[in-house]
């Protein structure tokens, strides 16, 4: 699977800045900003709080949070909770998943109207967790929607091109 | 003195204080009843005891502050001993007098030893007879604004109102000049009716940039009363302490000597039993002036405890079933530093705030002692006192202690309400904190000043939020589930489906 | 509603015994073991744990989890964890609940194969959390299947005395 | 002394004890370096640190015990200091020299030191030429089982066989009579090859039902030892410590003071820095013999911390840094338990029980402090030593600091895995225990007669049960949500998911 570049708005007193998240399944995040590049391993802790590991061997760890007072989100780490104003970040990335019906697998609905750029799920496929299933444009970013768990792919009921509304079924996904 | 039934205690009171107690009686192997509102009914306290009984609905009035739920419960359990905690009915007389009445043994002072420091006036008085010194003020409650005017001609300004049947800051004005003293009893004296159903007012001199330094007594029933060191509690904002520390920083043995033997005076001026705190101002010649008489375990005791290696609770207990006192010459070891954690946001005036805890992180590790009222999970409610808990540290000296603060601070995480962690983690940046150099006002000083602002991320934060943001799957699906799993309204409905 | 009364079959040492517990929604639950009669309350604490209190007002606080490593649960209070042998307790009782596709409703499917013997949702009804919807009669023992949150009843799937299979739709029910 | 970069400290270990030095290091305001293997990457030792380093896999001899990996994650991190904990490679003369010759400050004694303490047969004749008093035995690996018995003839039986290169109970084996010593030569030296990498093996004159008590000495590099008083380590299973104390409950002053000045002895022998613990085995005449000197921070090093006041870990590091020692005369106040807290199944014969912790609920409030290595959701792995941490408790005396420690107990819950929680309940019960009347053998001999039983439910936990059955909506819903959400299997897609 290649590599997926999300465009982030940061919010900063000194005005708006670009964030470019490059991921891929397999490798690091690199994370760029004002042209530096940081390349970042992550993993997700038991209490859902992130570990990340910088080339440098540095540490990072914190709660990342939607901010339920604004925009953005909370960040709490060893410092304390401080807000970070990054527009249209999680807004857009979440798409509801429903856990299908006996528990197992999940379907996949879009959480905001926008226009399905890339397919990748083909009904049949066997994924992994946090497989990329397809690619959502909205409000001007494009956005990756994951499988949250293993399984097969049962219905694709969208294509390249096509709108979709809030509540559309997008993919389901048996166990 | 011990009554026939087995030892049981009931706790007129919520949140931290009443596990505290609970967890003197499990020591003691006394069995321990709570009392709960219906904003309480799934709170740790409740959940901690042998037994529990509803008080009534949520506001205090009708709940932690009625008498006769409180004597029902305690019946209905056949509680024999019965301990107030602080605020609420802690210094309520009446409330001692129902319960020693009802046949229950009450876990504190005599009433009438509550009833004498109640007063401010007529504890001052005390105080003048027994030797103790006190600051310049009327001695009884004023019945106008020119009798304050009178009172500030001779003592000289500012003067400082308070309310005759309160403490803890409630009820106070400042009276610069003559011109004030009108409009200043006015809004005294209806604050104390508020707080403490009593609107009488008295005025004193008022000593500048005080320290507000307290000594530990305990008495038992066998006439045996002690002064366990000092407390530092300078550190206040609107008269409210935020953070203690023991000992303090700017108290050495003589001048502990001199505060402890006019505590014990004061105490044994109403035969004082149980375990009381003597405040005193102390001002920066070391010279230190009464102040009032706490009869009750006060928020800070731990840091005392940490530093005498005492149990505070447990003596009372003790002592209400009639043993004495069960150490003989303490020796202090160490520092000790607590700080109370409050479900307010300094960001916004150090409004409350109520909600659900999403997630609580607690430190641990050397040097490291939580009193806490919370949990994870846990709904905040609107009703009563936003303490969470108390955060204690302890060290050899008192830059350890501060040390071993920030690193326990560091480790401390409250997700969902705003809390008052972020003014501490500001405070171990001030270099006049450090050092140990404040007064009563210097906090509210240096709040108006800009103290704490909100802080702006640093790159690792913002990288942390682009990392987040690149896997939403993983962080925010957690958190969306665990905030619909500790919704009130989810739990409403399991709630629901159990009763 | 009417008050639901469960069998439980309880395994101790000494053979086994019968423990019926009838609940009302409203009221307390009552347990009844070998001729006494307990009422308790219950209270769901934000951690998982339950609190009961008797009407003596005594306080019983616990954690009760299905057994991994055998039947019946495994019950965690003050004085550490004990198996409790509850036959056909949990097993039954467990109708799957599936996140309606906005995430906000949710679909109610059978787990077990079983009879339906009552049916008291209708189409249309407004539900609290927790109202019983139906009585699903599975292996000799009366299953109440619940509402886990409020909202209204969309589609009635099952009829009285109609047999149903593992995983077909019961009920679902709309925010 | 030291170095002129900024003080960087990595520890080459995991869990409990890498947290409580990272902590040490944040109270000295020394940055800090983790390293971990691929089944700790979301452990709980790695998000605290400030660097994070993997090893390699999960199998400790290509991680934790990996010399090489671990120079290497020093030298990526410019770490100016190494602390090795206790256990992989903490008594490892090799990997000291590795990391002094590496540029290193090694925080902990000389590996000169560790070499002459770490074989049982150089450290009894340095024992025996310091003038401290050993056990009766070969001071030389046993060539063949005739050597031992002709030792046996001499100093009578029972004997013991120990392995030279090792410690904590393994490769140990009792010989009863002449006719046993080739069998038991055999399995010893065996075990001592798979625990150690070194089979050689030695013979010494077995005390019956000893006490094992150590005394804390701390060394600094300007020449100064000091001895921190004892611990009552008797309480063993397998010759594996599960509770030690401080102080023991049998030794008075006199003995105390003679103890120390044998272990300040012994470590004056082998001119030992920084921290470590001599061992002696004390017979109930309180004659007492040098048993062996752990160079490094032992396990139970908090229990004398809570006594004693001091905090050994920084005062390795400040030693590390060439500062003398911190502390002058120190004065002992209470008594401290600690339970360690293994994922062992009692009711299995202590089997290891790895797996998910699916909730963790710790203990607070006065007297009780917690170093845990792991979180609710941490995964126990199956690859090292099943301790999760310790549960320390302190108060004014043994009887309250054991009842701080039932209470303590009731408060504590760990589900997911099977722990030694339910055998710390149960020796409470047990009246020798209370009275402090055990020697080494004492658990095992217990154990041995059925002192562990699976309790049966009573009432209470039946109708728990009953409540729980009847609203399976609540209690197993969010167990299951819980379950579902710290399955491995989930986080693993979490992970793959982030890679």
């Amino acid at each position: 699977m290649s590599a997926r570049r999300i465009r982030l708005r940061l919010d900063t007193r000194r005005g708006t800045e670009d964030v470019l998240v490059t991921s891929s399944p397999a490798g690091p995040l690199t994370v760029e900003r004002s042209g530096k590049r940081v390349s970042v391993t992550v993993a997700a802790l038991p209490d859902g709080r992130l570990s990340l590991l910088l080339e440098d061997g540095r540490q990072l760890c914190g709660r990342i949070a939607k901010d339920p007072a604004g925009r953005g989100v909370l960040v709490t780490t060893r410092a304390g909770a401080v807000r970070v104003a990054i527009e249209d970040a999680l807004a857009h990335r979440l798409a509801a998943v429903a856990d299908a019906d006996d528990g197992t697998g999940e379907e996949v609905h879009a959480l905001m109207p926008g226009r399905v750029l890339e397919v990748l799920a083909r009904e049949g496929d066997e994924v992994i967790g946090g497989a990329v299933l397809l690619i959502l444009e909205a409000m001007k970013m494009q956005n990756e929607i994951r499988a949250t768990r293993a399984g097969r792919i049962g219905r694709v009921a969208v294509e390249p091109g096509q709108a979709v509304e809030r509540g559309v079924l997008l993919v389901s996904i048996t166990a | 003195m011990t009554s026939a039934r087995p030892p049981r205690l009931l706790v007129a009171n919520r949140g931290e204080i009443a596990l505290r107690i609970f967890r003197a009686c499990r020591d003691l192997g006394i069995e321990t009843v709570a009392v709960f509102s219906d904003a309480d009914r799934s709170a740790p306290h409740v959940a901690a005891a042998d037994y529990a009984v509803r008080l009534g609905p949520a506001p205090a009035s009708e709940s932690y502050l009625s008498v006769l739920a409180l004597l029902a419960a305690a019946k209905k359990t056949s509680a024999t001993l019965i301990h107030p905690g602080y605020g609420f009915l802690a210094e309520n007389a009446g409330f001692a007098r129902a319960c020693v009445d009802a046949g229950l043994i009450f876990v504190g002072p005599t009433p009438e030893a509550i009833d004498a420091m109640g007063s401010k006036t007529v504890s001052r008085e005390r105080m003048r007879e027994a030797g103790v010194p006190i600051v310049p003020g009327m001695t009884t409650p004023a019945k106008d604004a020119s009798e304050i005017a009178g009172f500030g001609k001779r003592a000289g300004y500012p003067l400082l109102l308070k309310a005759s049947a309160g403490g803890g800051g409630k009820g106070m004005r400042r009276v610069e000049n003559e011109s004030e003293t009108a409009a200043a009893l006015a809004r005294a004296s209806s604050e104390a009716k508020l707080y403490f159903g009593d609107g009488a007012v008295y005025a004193e001199k008022l000593i500048d940039r005080p320290r507000h330094v307290e000594v530990q007594v305990v008495g038992d029933r066998h006439g045996r009363i002690v002064a366990v060191g000092e407390r530092e509690c300078s550190v206040q904002r609107r008269h409210q302490k935020v953070i203690e520390e023991c000992p303090s920083p700017v108290v050495g043995p003589a001048l502990r000597a001199r505060l402890s033997e006019a505590a014990v005076a004061a105490a044994r001026a109403v035969e004082y039993t149980s375990c009381g705190t003597v405040e005193f101002l102390l001002a920066s010649d070391e010279s230190f002036y009464f102040l009032e008489m706490n009869t009750r375990l006060q928020v800070e005791h731990p840091v005392t405890e940490e530093v005498w290696g005492v149990d505070l609770a447990a003596e009372m207990i003790r002592i209400a079933l009639g043993e004495p006192l069960s150490f003989g010459e303490l020796e202090p070891r160490g520092h000790a530093i607590e700080c109370r954690i409050y479900a307010e946001d300094p960001r916004r005036g150090f409004a409350p705030s109520p909600g659900t805890i999403t997630s609580l992180r607690l430190p641990s590790g050397p040097g490291v002692r939580n009193d806490v009222g919370v949990e994870s999970g846990s709904v905040v409610p609107i009703d009563y006192d936003p303490m969470l808990g108390k955060l204690i540290v302890h060290g050899p000296d008192r830059p350890t202690a501060l040390a071993r603060l920030k690193r326990a601070l560091s480790e401390y995480e409250i997700s969902g309400v705003e809390t008052t962690l972020p003014l501490f983690r500001r405070l171990l940046e001030i270099p006049e904190f450090a050092a140990g150099d404040f007064d009563v006002q210097w906090l509210d000083r240096r709040l108006a000043e800009g103290l704490f602002q909100e802080r702006l991320p640093d790159d690792q934060e913002i990288l942390l939020a682009a990392a987040g943001a690149a896997s939403p799957r993983a962080a925010s699906r957690t958190e969306a589930r665990r905030a619909e799993d500790a919704s009130p309204w989810r739990r409403e409905s399991r709630r629901e489906l159990l009763r």
